[in-house]
């Protein structure tokens, strides 16, 4: 696998050529930003954005799924009888065109999540099927971007295609052989240059100075950080602000928890049961039989939040639980924010170190 | 309602004594009563009761913001909704000196014809035909006459989602806001419209073959006929307040062919302007402005024995039909406008507040016409506010209507004369939610 | 699960658009009709039978007859839905509780029209008679409609949402209003109609209710930051919920109801005085 | 760490669609039985296709669905050494799946099973030593499982210690079993209500008030306690005061549950799955987790 150059004229032929065999999505303008969509022509595509509402996790575990079909109804002795059927979902050759790094990282979260023990074929099944054309971030997408301080700022090894711009070209690296096959089946690349790779190179390293820190801790601290602060009062006073919407982890390429509903058609004998996307914001979600809730308070389930992306993922599955997308900081209308709060929760430590130590 | 009625003058028929009394007239929309008493060849009492509650929307419109107007008067009918929307923002935006940009009235006309279409293939197909196919409702017909049905809803769904593709719902609609729209519906989603617009004629063909074979009654009275009148255009929304008996005046004359005044027997107001009543809805447009319709429309009038002018309320549902017609081709021509132009998402122009600032909207929706009229302060709030509904202004009509039918129906079997009045009554579409609610005949002895 | 049961739909007060979604939700469902037989439905139908089993009621309760109407439903009925805003929570209906009765009456009808016809303050259903469910909106939801019926031809309690819009509003990839710098409700409205109106580009305005949690403080700051002065969050606040804000007395998160709930408005004068726009001439 | 219980496939049979097969497809079993037990519980015998055996072990649970309904996670209440091709559970009508499951089931229908899942409780580890049960109202139900286990295999283990509470007289699961464990000399039972009737003749109060009435020796005691979130800080109180170590004591964490199979997220403790490392868990486990207790 190697390095590849296509000039940046080529691209929408590239685009249109796969077009023919999959389902491209990618970045495309919206009345007010951007969003990854279906891409119905090639200059519908704008790999120049800053960010999106959803990351593209809505292409690997739909907002809205289906696990299966049934059908019931009476045998002739009038006991209940029940067919089932299961149905995977939008499992078709997908190409996702313009994966920022911080959504890669979830990416490699996901596909943890949904093979590891049982395995998730909805999700798997879909997920062999799509091929992640990744494009490097040059400059933060804005304020709210946290991606320096969460090392997501470079690409995972989750990608087939990685596109990094580099003058009127695009620097293609392939990061496996059914990615390279991709490309050179659907436009004339060639391979590049030392010089060219010098340009990368200097375009790569260029780019550091643009991001900046958010963070007053590193993020390897970021896990003590929140197991120390477990009872930390700041909780409280976020519970107090937060509106308990569920945006901050509905638009999180990080979060993944699902409720699972029935539904019947008209008939009341067929029917289908789906999967859909939940939060561990909202009230219901930890409540259960009896009445009692695990999580009653907003100020419980914020911290189950922080909790997740500072500790827990990185507890389960060794990496890190927030890309630093700022998605949830855009998302929040009471400006809950991760830096916001890991900063509080360092500043605090601070304070109570220094008067420990008498300072 | 509690009170009695102390208004109509005794008037001299025919001998028998009759006394019917319709206790909440069904298949319209709202509450009302029909009272018929004759004594010894009086008729001592002949009238539509509106029995609705009045709903006071003027006066919760009071010291709400003005953003708010077109969204709270939707509410008063969930019919007429995208209708009292609209008048409620032309109120406001004549107030605030709002220019409409030409893509704000052309998504607004398209909205109205929309809810024009709705309104009038609900009642032809669903309120007045089951009259005539010998079924109290619709839902019989699903089983006896599926294909019938089946077409109506058809329709309706078209004329919904028409609605819905630029205000974002009927019954309600979201985006329609003051000086233009908050939502634009993609190309592709206009370009299907317009087709299923084209796909629509066979229906609209087919309603006009069934409508051409039902025997409507042929009971004439000399009335007023008022509409919204435009140069060169059957259009339902500005304009001028024509009359079949005035000279057009300017809308911020309403007052002076409204009206309004109390009726005890009704938690409506009635009107009156050159006669002790006068009439709106589709008869009334039609009578007023019949040789600006789209020529199938014509021809439909002609198939269907409907000239102008026409003084046989019982053939407002025909004038609905042919308007029927007229929307669809309508709606086809404005749809190919939108898309020659290109729907542009574009932001709602801009108001000008200042005290004490007045504005009128008219509209002709379904019904007949709609006046809204608002005071707006300098703060934005709304100081005063004023609805004028259709149903309310031919009520009058309707109770002049009956007064005269009656006395001609004496040898009949009360049944038949019950439900006669009862197709008069629906034959005006009466939305009484609207003028607040409506209707129950009542027939006392016989 | 009921066999074919009986329903009925009754009006009160309200604009008779719920109703008309019910018949609208034929166009996509007309199997609805094999699953129910409706006996009672007078926008719609002029038959008339009195034996139901499901009752569903549009609209507030807005003067004493119909109280009367009401408790004969309920004896009726073994389930009773309030179908709507209005029937839910008083709805728009409500907003006129503002004043006294009188002064509104004054206000719309004149002098003469003071007392001339029977209403008082509007109501839900529920401060009337028992009420077993709701399907909230204005209008209600086709879909939900459905889906409630389909759950109690189950056998089920239906379930609302308990969960503010911005969940279906972000799952729809809505750009957020608020952020845009418009009023929307969506954080503390319960959830169901998809983000209806913010998905056309118009904030919320709470026709749903309330959720439990809702965070009045908040919602308010941040619609203070849009610009908006007391009056108009108090005007965004009541356009459905008028009655349920009214009825929290003197912890209203509004700015303009005093201690003991009264329902004045700081801004109008004492007595609402006949409008001399709506106010006819006297017959 | 106790390995995961995987063994998912001794019981879905999903059929495969282009070669994938979903975690989420239920076994479609019939119930072959039903019987009332109280006024809010009855036992249905369940029986997978082919009487296929469940494969489960105590403590772990199935989730039990009607396609249209919902599904919820439903503990197996037959022990292992009674499950061959029927297994029992014991279900409370407690919300929208449990009432359609009282009120539409019967003989001869049929329901849709995943499972078993969770991580049920380590016998080996319980082997040789003196078991202690203590379960509250329903928690008798998967109890049940691991105390039946134990009878039959009654010379693997010590003492079998049963110190159930439960509401009042008429919310008291397996009568009959009870009375037959009374009758035997190698259970230690006691039974408590909260609030007695008339015909009560038992102990009286909550079941912590069991505790001072048996002695049991601190250094080859396993407790297992399975009950309502609000009884397992009192109960381990009591078996601390007795001297057992945090790891010597049980506890089954009931959390709300969607999927079964750790990916739904709805019955994480801390970064812990319920469904997955639980329900059961040690006290010490629990200890680090602050979001157990
Ligand atoms: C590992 C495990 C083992 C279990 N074993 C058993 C067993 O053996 N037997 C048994 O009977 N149960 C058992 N349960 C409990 C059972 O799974 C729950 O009672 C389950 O919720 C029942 O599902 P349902 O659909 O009937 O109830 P749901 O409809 O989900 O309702 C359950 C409860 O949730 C609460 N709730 C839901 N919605 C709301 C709302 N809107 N507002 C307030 N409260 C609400 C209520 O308290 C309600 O009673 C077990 C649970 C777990 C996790
Ligand atoms: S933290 Fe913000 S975005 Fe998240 S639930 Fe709370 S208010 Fe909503
Ligand atoms: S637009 Fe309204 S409903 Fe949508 S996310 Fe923003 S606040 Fe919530
Ligand atoms: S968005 Fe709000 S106002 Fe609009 S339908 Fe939904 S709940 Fe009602």
């Amino acid at each position: 696998m190697s390095l590849y150059i296509l000039p940046k004229e080529r691209l929408p032929g590239f685009v249109d050529n796969l077009r023919a065999g999959f389902r491209v999505v990618g970045p495309v303008r919206t009345e007010t930003g951007y969003a990854f969509a279906d891409i119905r022509s090639a200059d519908e595509l704008v790999l120049e954005y800053p960010t999106t509402i959803l990351p593209p996790k809505k292409y690997l575990l739909p907002q809205r799924e289906t696990l299966f079909t049934f059908r019931t109804g009476k045998a002739e002795d009038g006991a209940q009888q029940i067919e089932v059927e299961p149905v995977f979902q939008d499992v078709q050759p997908t190409v996702i065109f313009g994966v920022h790094t911080c959504d890669m990282h979830g990416i490699v979260l996901y596909d943890k999540v949904f093979s590891q023990g049982y395995k998730d074929e909805h999700y798997c099944a879909r997920r062999e099927q799509t091929y992640i054309i990744g494009i490097e971030c040059l400059r933060p997408c804005d304020d709210a971007s946290f991606c320096k301080d969460m090392g997501t700022l470079t690409a995972p090894p989750v990608y087939d295609l990685h596109m990094t711009a580099v003058d009127d070209n695009y620097l293609i690296d392939t990061g496996t052989e059914k990615g390279e096959r991709l490309l050179l089946a659907n436009v004339e690349a060639h391979l590049a240059t030392t010089d060219d790779i010098r340009r990368l190179s200097q375009t790569l390293s260029a780019k550091w100075p643009h991001f900046r820190h958010r963070l007053k801790m590193t993020k390897d601290q970021i896990p003590s950080l929140m197991a120390i602060n477990y009872g930390s009062h700041i909780w409280d006073t976020l519970g107090e602000r937060c509106l308990a919407c569920g945006s901050c982890t509905n638009v999180c390429p990080t979060c993944f928890c699902f409720d699972v509903q029935d539904e019947m058609a008209l008939n009341m004998e067929e029917g289908e049961r789906a999967r859909m996307w939940d939060s561990c914001q909202l009230r219901e979600f930890a409540l259960v039989a009896g009445g009692h809730n695990f999580r009653a308070s907003k100020a419980s389930r914020v911290r189950h939040r922080m909790m997740r992306k500072g500790k827990y993922i990185q507890q389960v599955h060794g990496i890190t639980g927030c890309t630093g997308c700022g998605r949830c900081q855009r998302a929040c209308l009471v400006d809950i924010t991760i830096p916001g709060t890991l900063n509080a929760l360092y500043d605090e430590m601070q304070i109570d170190l220094s008067s420990a130590t008498g300072a | 309602m509690t009170r009695k009625s102390t208004q109509p003058a005794p008037e001299a028929v025919n001998g028998s004594q009759v006394r019917i009394t319709v206790h909440h007239v069904t298949r319209v929309e709202g509450h009302g009563n029909i009272v018929v008493d004759v004594r010894n060849g009086t008729l001592e009492r002949c009238e539509l009761e509106i029995i609705e509650t009045p709903r006071f929307f003027e006066a919760m419109l009071r010291g709400r913001p003005y953003t708010q107007a077109s969204h709270i008067t939707s509410r008063i009918c969930g019919i007429c909704a995208c209708g009292h929307a609209t008048a409620s923002l032309r109120a406001t935006e004549r107030a605030l000196s709002v220019q409409l940009s030409d893509q704000t009235v052309l998504l607004r006309r398209l909205v109205m014809h929309g809810e024009m279409l709705d309104s009038h293939i609900l009642h032809v197909y669903m309120l007045v035909a089951p009259d005539f196919l010998g079924v109290g409702s619709v839902i019989p017909l699903a089983t006896s006459h599926p294909d019938i049905v089946k077409r109506a809803l058809r329709m309706k769904q078209f004329a919904g989602e028409l609605c819905a593709a630029f205000a974002g719902r009927h019954t309600h609609p979201i985006a329609m806001t003051v000086g233009g729209f908050t939502h634009f519906p993609s190309r592709q989603q206009v370009e299907a419209l317009r087709e299923r617009a084209e796909a629509l004629r066979a229906d609209v063909d087919a309603t006009v073959e069934l409508f051409a074979t039902l025997p409507y009654p042929q009971f004439e009275r000399e009335t007023e006929f008022v509409a919204l009148v435009q140069p060169d255009d059957y259009g339902f929304i500005d304009g001028m307040i024509g009359s079949t008996d005035h000279p057009p005046r300017p809308v911020d004359e309403y007052r002076q062919v409204t009206n309004e005044r109390l009726a005890v027997h009704s938690t409506a107001k009635h009107t009156a302007h050159q006669r002790e009543s006068y009439m709106v809805g589709a008869l009334a447009r039609f009578n007023l402005k019949h040789m600006h319709l789209h020529p199938r429309a014509q021809a439909a009038a002609a198939h269907l024995g409907l000239s102008a002018p026409c003084f046989k309320p019982y053939y407002n549902s025909v004038a609905q039909v042919v308007e029927i017609v007229h929307c669809v081709e309508d709606v086809v021509r404005l749809l190919d406008t939108a898309l020659e132009r290109g729907i542009v998402p574009e932001d709602p122009a801009p108001v000008t507040l200042r005290p004490g600032a007045r504005g009128v909207g008219a509209v002709d929706v379904p019904r007949g016409v709609l006046f809204h009229e608002y005071q707006i302060g300098e703060d934005g709030l709304i100081q005063e506010a004023n609805c004028v509904i259709p149903t309310g202004q031919n009520l009058g009509n309707i109770d002049r209507d009956m007064r005269a039918l009656v006395p001609t129906l004496l040898s009949e079997p009360e049944d038949v004369i019950r439900h006669r009045l009862e197709m008069l009554v629906r034959a005006y579409d009466p939305c009484i939610s609207c003028s607040t609610h409506f209707l129950n005949v009542e027939f006392v002895g016989k | 699960m009921l066999a074919k049961p009986k329903i009925a739909f009754f009006d009160f007060t309200s604009c008779e658009g719920c109703q008309l979604t019910v018949i609208d939700a034929l166009q996509t469902h007309l199997g609805l009709l094999d699953l129910v037989e409706i006996v009672q439905f007078r926008e719609a139908m002029s038959e008339k039978g009195d034996d139901y089993q499901i009752a569903f009621i549009e609209g507030s309760c807005t003067r004493e007859s119909d109280e009367q109407r009401l408790r004969a439903i309920r004896q009726q009925a073994m389930i009773v839905v309030a179908l709507g805003a209005c029937a839910h929570l008083g709805g728009v209906n409500a907003m006129k509780n503002r004043w006294p009765i009188e002064d509104v009456q004054t206000y719309v009808y004149g002098q003469a029209g003071r007392n001339l016809y029977e209403s008082y303050p509007a109501r839900p259903i529920s401060e009337v008679i028992e009420v077993d469910y709701a399907i909230p909106g204005c209008p209600i939801d086709r879909e939900e409609f459905v889906r409630i019926v389909q759950r109690l031809l189950q056998g089920r309690k239906p379930k609302l949402p308990d969960y503010p819009l911005c969940v279906e509003c972000k799952l729809a990839e809505n750009a957020c209003l608020n952020k845009l710098g418009k009023p929307c409700l969506g954080p503390i409205t319960r959830a169901g109609c998809h983000a209806i109106c913010p998905s056309h580009g118009d904030g919320c305005e709470g026709c749903r209710g309330f959720i439990s949690e809702a965070n009045f403080t908040y919602m308010r700051e941040i619609l203070r930051g849009h610009g908006l002065s007391d009056v108009e969050i108090d005007a965004q606040f009541t356009m459905f919920n008028y009655y349920q804000l009214a009825a929290m007395g003197a912890d209203a998160p509004l700015s303009q109801i005093n201690g003991n709930g009264h329902r004045r408005h700081a801004a109008d004068a004492e007595v609402l005085p006949a409008s001399t726009f709506a106010a006819p001439k006297e017959a | 760490m106790f390995e995961m219980a995987s063994n998912l496939t001794t019981t879905t049979t999903p059929r495969a669609v282009n070669g994938h097969s979903s975690i989420y497809l239920p076994t479609i079993a019939q119930v072959v039985d039903v019987q009332t037990e109280t006024a809010f519980e009855k036992v249905y015998t369940v029986r997978l296709p082919g009487g296929q055996n469940l494969g489960h072990r105590p403590g772990q649970f199935v989730m039990v669905s009607i396609p249209g309904v919902g599904e919820a996670p439903i503990s197996v209440m037959s022990s292992p050494s009674r499950t061959f091709d029927t297994f029992k559970l014991c279900i409370r009508n407690a919300g929208d799946l449990t009432s359609v499951i009282h009120n539409t089931i019967l003989p001869g229908d049929y329901i849709g099973i995943r499972g078993p899942f969770g991580r049920g409780f380590p016998l080996e580890v319980f082997k040789g030593k003196d078991v202690l049960v203590a379960p509250g109202g329903l928690g008798m139900a998967p109890a049940r499982s691991l105390i039946d286990e134990i009878l039959d295999n009654r010379e693997e283990y010590g003492r079998l210690i049963v110190l159930y509470g439960a509401k009042n007289p008429s919310e008291i699961l397996f009568r009959d079993e009870l009375r037959a464990w009374r009758q035997r000399d190698d259970i230690e039972l006691f039974v408590t209500v909260d609030r007695p009737d008339e015909s009560w003749v038992g102990h009286i109060g909550v079941i912590t008030r069991l505790f001072p009435r048996v002695q049991i020796n601190p250094f080859k005691t396993i407790a297992v306690t399975i009950g309502p979130p609000v009884m397992y800080r009192f109960v381990v109180m009591e078996l601390l005061g007795k001297g057992l170590t945090p790891d010597q004591i049980w506890m089954s964490f009931e959390r709300r549950m969607k999927c079964g199979v750790g990916k739904c997220g709805h019955c994480q403790v801390n970064h812990r799955y319920s469904c997955q490392d639980g329900p059961a868990w040690t006290y010490a486990e629990a200890l680090a987790f602050e979001e157990a207790l």
